[in-house]
């Protein structure tokens, strides 16, 4: 039972890391412009596979390419295809869903459908916690995250760009008015969100594989814990991804692992109707 | 069934199902597209409308005239379950033809026709077939979208329709049950009885050769795994199983550590699995966590060479129900089409999954149901078929005939005795033995791998090789502890 | 007869047309008016009530499974547990959306739409749900329905019925009340009305025809399996038709189906179906870049030319 | 019997007290100021007494019937409306809709369309869309809304700001207009004292969510706590 807990702790933590850092651009971006883009779990995907095509050429450095990459690439997509319509929720919606079925349907054409477990990991050794035997590996992209996902909650509290994100109200006139570039703002919040997808994509598809349709579950993901923590605000991803991993994680050990997802589902729906603006968040919609 | 004083429990309790017409259980292995559960690939689908076309008529016909015998294939064409289809049926067609075809008619294939695992696309693509005046129809998709197709496969009994990866017993029971209706529908695969004594048995072996008597059952939660883990709770206690645990898995499973972990708590010493969608993350996050319990069980996607290929023979302490038996051993036409496959493609599948074969066999046994009957009439042709038998087959292909009982016959066994079957009870363990043949192979480095273990001409064999371990008539070799096992894992 | 009636009637009589044309790929036809259905009854709620209904196949999928459980354990004939699947899912998934689209709106009831049928799928595919489901492996052989030219027209008929309903809906007081409480709820507020009532009708409406279409599709179908109604993907592959067809029409959706199928039927035998989808999406991508009205608007500016002076199809 | 009571209605939002127990009570045909600096709690106890807001304690009284728990669209019916500080109106749908909105939601005779028109004077542009109309067309259209839903009570809020003198003049016709022939009881809420002074018969003046003095200008001004809320 002890074991089990400790598990349950130190498992949830892990994933409510890595969670945390792949949701973060993607609260960030629709807390700012109010609107959903679909396409950033697409950009996980693809940012996987750019570290398992990658890796063989450039071996540990990869994510040192990868991540800016995909940061820059994030940036792109929001210059070309978010921007001229970032007024409408709904057109930035229904192009991100066409959008990310499109890369879908383009990485599919090159990669194989199975899963490929070619991301080679820094660490290979198990530590040993408590009875609980966890990888290396899987610790340090737990701790990657979590100070990642500090670093950016001290940045956003202390720097002016920081501050603008986190202050500016969903409005983008609003933001207007008070005289900050909001497409600049938003276009750094894309870059800064797409290093840490890369990153996010390097934990965890070297730990569960990388597969063209990894970015369904990772966008129910994102979609949940924006929910539950409230749109836009890093201090909600922190308690929401937590809340996250370790309900999934308990509700595995310690319940019955088929009704996971609709234990996490309901919360989030629960919390969505009851609660509309999350545990941390703005008001939304 | 296996032995004969459980029988009538595991007999009462399966006529419950059949009879009440209920579907037993159902095999979707590969479903690629990601997960029948939450958010399943999401694009899978939606290009999914983009249906093809379908037929006027809701009565096809056979266009039984001519000198040409039309095969349709429909599948997931985007997806190695397709290709899995599509590739024996054009090898072996090449052949049939320029060896002047099959009672002098050359073999015309039409499609293939994608489904996009899909059952509006699906429909369109019977419809199409039908339209097109096809004889047979050879169809890989999965028994979601046979479950759509089966009202239209009883709307045109003259038309055969042979199911290469689709294995619910429940769909057979519409034979049974209506048999002029459904008598063209035949399943060319492995129905789910046998699917289970293909773990059970090698699980003997390893028993007796380790002394591990603690099983534990990972099965993936569909409706197919239902009917095995009763199988399991029957069955493995008689033959000196102790079960430690069952874990139902979610289709939309990512991690499955915890999984692993339940069964080294619980003191296992093996692990059966059942899984099908996930085969691929359990044997890679098994080989990555590097468990220290045997795996084995029926993951039919594992069989693909290229998946050893990308996961860098992420295999260890997994043995997989297969096709592929020791080379050396197998008989020389399917080692031969293996070795033809294998250097004709270079992409997934690199090599024929489980139905591969199925398409192997079904298109041996029309060719040869046609050549006994003489004729392409399709009742004759049915009769044929019905008598289909071939006694090395390790995949049990399984069919109704009229009248027949709780028992489909399958093409691992003479119909004859299907009927002496039915009649002693007692006999259903020869009966079951003959039918779940499916190989077990084992990945081992190539330094510690037999000699006469599975190596394909031009195989790189970085990776190692695959060695069958049972059953003994095909086994290359004996099954490997990964090299980081304790020395004597919980014994 | 007024303008929307014989609007309609053209419609009708055009989409009768099409599948006498390609009655020889009549189940591509009827494929394309399922679709239609589908995209038109969510286009009718979420264009202009102004909530982005991504839960719209909670209604086909609740009136396909009541429909299928009827016919399938209950052995009731087929049109009495269409017709009685079509009422009972209307309204098990109207209770469901009604509060939540009262209580949240934007991006909230976005979210819990979309969260809401991925739910659904776990719980009817768990094993909790199997004994009513069947789990994955769903409702089959149910009573079916085939590919036939009089089922073509017939569910054209319920298309363009339901098109001059929706039509007609919009343009009575209701409607017009409707065409406030989308831009801004506080004016029909403070005109003394509760918005939502009006929305929910609309939300009504348009499950009622998603529903009964969700009936007949399992039908069509032979089976009821998630992948033919409660799942994400379906959803998706409907809200894309509505957006390439012009998701402000209703029209629209009837010119967006058909697009997509034949878009499907004339690259399939060319392309394989991974560039088939690239092709498809990156042409609807397209599309919604240059024309986001869809290529309804394209349509109407080409009737425009040929027929001076009418005005826009909607 | 006063049309509407308010009866000490405390409002708090996060870090604000809007309204520190309030209490007004307003008679039968009445026309009645109500000002206050910036910041007062004046747009706050409309939007509480037209049921924005939930008060967090006392209760709103209307007609004798107590109806601090009910919908904004019941308190229309009920015979109270407001108009809105910034004009409520949607840009692509014409005055004339906007017009009938409230009219068809209640069912009333569509002759009432153009009598409210020639009423505040917007029968010309009927068939324009709100934002073409200026700022004193915006002021009329939101008291052409108000009428339509056949009030007997409706505040105005804000209802000079953005005009120059003489069309606040203006409005004030339109409000004398309603008010007798229509037996109106209106509320007038501004911070153009000059304005309300000509209109208003009793004017309330709050301060921080509070009511410091009520009566006419003359005694208004005689009494320091007002000449401090409005100085100091």
């Amino acid at each position: 039972m002890f074991e089990n807990v400790v598990y349950v702790i130190i498992y949830g933590l892990i994933f409510a890391s890595l969670y945390g850092i792949m949701t973060v651009g993607f609260s960030l971006v629709c807390g700012l412009g109010g609107f959903f883009d679909i396409a950033l779990p697409a950009y996980f995907m693809v940012g996987a596979f750019m570290i398992v095509e990658l890796s063989p050429y450039l071996g540990n450095g990869t994510m040192l390419i990868v991540a800016p990459g995909l940061g820059l690439l994030c940036v792109a997509h929001y210059l070309l295809f978010i921007r001229p319509q970032r007024d409408n929720p709904y057109r930035v919606f229904f192009a991100t869903i066409l959008l990310a079925l499109g890369v879908e349907s383009l990485m599919a054409k090159f990669f194989s459908s199975g899963y490929t477990f070619k991301i080679a990991p820094l660490l290979s050794g198990n530590v040993n916690i408590f009875d609980v035997e966890i990888r290396q590996q899987l610790l340090l992209g737990g701790a990657v995250g979590w100070i990642a996902l500090f670093g950016l909650r001290y940045i956003s509290h202390n720097t002016n760009i920081g501050r603008a994100v986190i202050g500016i109200p969903q409005s983008v006139r609003g933001s207007q008015v008070i005289g900050l570039d909001v497409v600049r703002i938003q276009a750094i919040v894309y870059g800064v969100g797409g290093v840490l997808l890369a990153l996010g994509a390097y934990f965890y598809g070297g730990y569960l594989g990388v597969s063209v349709h990894m970015w369904a579950y990772p966008l129910v993901i994102m979609f949940t814990i924006t929910t539950v923590g409230g749109l836009g605000s890093i201090n909600g991803i922190m308690i929401a991804t937590v809340l996250v991993g370790w309900l999934e994680v308990a509700v595995v050990t310690f319940i019955d692992p088929r009704i996971r997802a609709f234990v996490i589902l309901s919360l989030a729906i629960a919390i969505l109707i009851f609660r509309p603006r999350g545990l941390a968040g703005k008001r939304i919609g | 069934m296996r032995s004969g004083e459980k029988k009538p429990d595991l007999d009462s309790d399966l006529s419950k199902r059949l009879l009440g017409g209920r579907p037993l259980s159902r095999r979707q292995f590969l479903k690629t597209a990601g997960v029948a559960g939450a958010a399943i690939g999401l694009g899978t689908g939606v290009g999914g409308l983009l249906a093809g076309c379908g037929d006027g008529g809701s009565s096809g016909t056979t266009g039984a005239s001519g000198d040409v015998i039309k095969i349709g294939i429909m599948g997931p064409m985007a997806d190695p379950t397709g290709m899995n289809v599509l590739r024996p049926a054009e090898m072996m067609i090449k052949k049939i033809n320029a060896a002047g075809g099959i009672i002098g008619k050359q073999i015309e294939i039409v499609g293939p026709i994608d489904d996009h695992w899909e059952t509006a696309q699906a429909i369109t693509a019977y419809e199409t077939l039908l339209k097109e005046g096809v004889h047979v129809i050879l169809s890989g998709s999965d028994d979601n979208v046979e479950s759509a197709l089966l009202s239209r496969i009883g709307q045109n009994p003259d038309v055969l329709y042979l199911s290469m990866f689709a294995s619910t017993q429940g769909h057979m029971v519409n034979v049974r049950d209506d048999y002029e209706k459904f008598k063209g529908y035949f399943m060319f695969t492995a129905i789910d009885d046998g699917l289970y004594y293909c773990v059970e048995e090698p699980a003997i072996m390893l028993k007796e050769k380790f002394g591990w008597n603690k099983a534990y059952m990972i099965r993936e939660d569909m409706v197919w795994t239902e009917g095995i883990e009763q199988y399991f709770k029957d069955s493995a206690p008689q033959k000196g199983f102790e079960i430690v645990g069952i874990d139902v898995v979610p289709l939309d499973v990512e991690d499955l550590t915890p999984y692993f972990r339940n069964a080294e708590k619980a003191g296992a010493q093996m692990i059966w699995t059942m899984i099908s969608v996930f085969g691929e993350k359990l044997a890679n996050q098994a080989w990555d966590s590097k468990v220290p319990i045997a795996m084995f069980g029926h993951n039919g996607i594992l069989n693909d060479y290229g998946y050893w290929e990308r996961s860098n023979g992420a295999w260890g302490p997994m043995a997989t129900t297969s096709t592929w038996g020791s080379l050396e051993k197998h008989s020389p036409e399917w080692r031969d089409f293996l070795t033809e496959w294998f250097t004709t493609y270079s992409d997934d599948p690199r090599t024929p999954m489980w139905l591969g074969e199925c398409t192997w066999r079904g298109i041996k046994a029309y060719q040869e149901a046609v050549e006994r009957a003489g004729t392409i009439e399709t009742d004759a042709v049915i009769k044929e078929l019905e008598m289909t038998y071939y006694p090395d087959a390790p995949v049990a292909g399984g069919f109704y005939g009229p009248g027949e009982g709780i028992w489909p016959h399958t093409w691992a066994m003479p119909i004859d005795e299907a009927e002496r079957a039915k009649a002693d009870p007692t006999r259903g363990e020869g009966l079951w033995m003959s039918s779940t043949l499916n190989p077990m192979t084992q990945w081992q480095p190539k330094e510690i791998a037999p000699a006469d273990s599975f190596v394909l001409p031009g195989t790189p064999d970085d990776y190692g090789r695959l060695v069958t371990i049972w059953p003994p008539a095909l086994a290359g070799g004996e099954y490997q502890l990964p090299p980081f096992f304790p020395e004597s894992p919980n014994a | 007869m007024s303008r929307d009636s014989v609007r309609w009637a053209a419609t009708f009589v055009a989409l009768t047309l099409a599948a006498v044309l390609f009655r020889a790929d009549i189940s591509f036809v009827i494929s394309a008016t399922f679709f239609a259905i589908f995209a038109m009854s969510w286009s009718f709620f979420t264009s202009y009530s102004g909530y982005l209904n991504l839960g719209h196949v909670i209604f086909i999928g609740m009136g396909g499974y009541t429909s299928a459980i009827l016919n399938y354990h209950l052995d009731w004939p087929m049109p009495v547990s269409i017709v009685i699947g079509s009422i009972v899912g209307t309204l098990l998934g109207w209770l469901y959306l009604n509060p939540i689209h009262k209580r949240v709106s934007g991006l909230s009831f976005e979210m819990v739409s979309f969260l809401s049928i991925i739910a659904l799928t776990n719980l009817v595919l768990s094993g909790y749900a199997r004994p009513l489901t069947n789990g994955d492996l769903g409702l089959s052989p149910l009573d079916g329905i085939f590919s036939t030219l009089g089922f073509a027209i017939g569910i054209a008929a319920l298309l363009c019925l339901f098109g001059y309903g929706y039509s007609r809906f919009l343009s009575s007081n209701s409607g017009k009340i409707v065409d406030f409480a989308r831009e801004s709820q506080d004016i029909v507020r403070t005109a003394g009305a509760d918005p939502h009532r009006y929305t929910g009708r609309l939300l009504l409406l348009s499950g009622l025809l998603a529903s009964t279409g969700g009936a007949l599709y399992v039908h069509y179908s032979g089976a009821a399996v998630v992948s033919n109604t409660f799942e994400l993907a379906f959803m998706i592959r409907i809200v894309v038709i509505a957006i390439i067809g012009g998701r402000f029409s209703l029209y629209g959706s009837i010119v967006g189906a058909y697009f997509v199928v034949f878009a499907g039927f004339l690259l399939k035998p060319v392309v394989s179906s991974h560039i088939e989808f690239l092709i498809i999406y990156g042409l609807g991508f397209a599309i919604y870049f240059l024309w986001p009205k869809g290529l309804i608007s394209i349509l109407e500016v080409a009737i425009r030319r040929v027929v001076p002076g009418r005005k826009s199809v909607q | 019997m006063p049309v509407l009571e308010v009866r000490d209605v405390g409002k708090v939002f996060p870090g604000v007290i809007a309204l520190g127990g309030v209490t007004l009570n307003i008679e039968q045909g009445e026309v009645r100021g109500l000002i206050g600096p910036n910041g007062a709690g004046k747009s706050t106890l409309i939007t509480t007494i037209m049921g924005v807001h939930r008060p967090d304690s006392g209760s709103i009284w209307f007609r004798g019937e107590d109806i601090s728990r009910m919908h904004i669209w019941d308190r229309v019916r009920k015979g109270l409306n407001a108009t809105h500080q910034t004009a409520l109106y949607v840009p692509e749908l014409s005055i004339r809709r906007h017009i009938e909105l409230g009219i068809m939601v209640n069912g009333f005779p569509a002759t009432d369309v153009m009598l409210i028109a020639e009423t505040v004077g917007l029968e010309g542009e009927m068939d324009e869309n709100p934002d073409v109309l200026s700022a004193l067309g915006a002021k009329k259209l939101e008291i052409a809304k108000a009428l339509s839903t056949r009030p007997s009570f409706i505040m105005l809020d804000e209802c000079f700001a953005g005009l120059s003198f003489e069309e606040g003049m203006e409005v004030i016709e339109i409000i004398r207009k309603i008010a007798e022939e229509r037996q109106l009881t209106v509320l007038v809420v501004d911070h153009n004292l000059a304005l309300v002074e000509r209109v208003a018969h009793v004017t309330t003046v709050i301060d921080r969510g509070v009511v410091i003095a009520e009566g006419t200008f003359e005694e208004l001004f005689s009494n320091q706590d007002v000449v401090d809320a409005y100085m100091g």
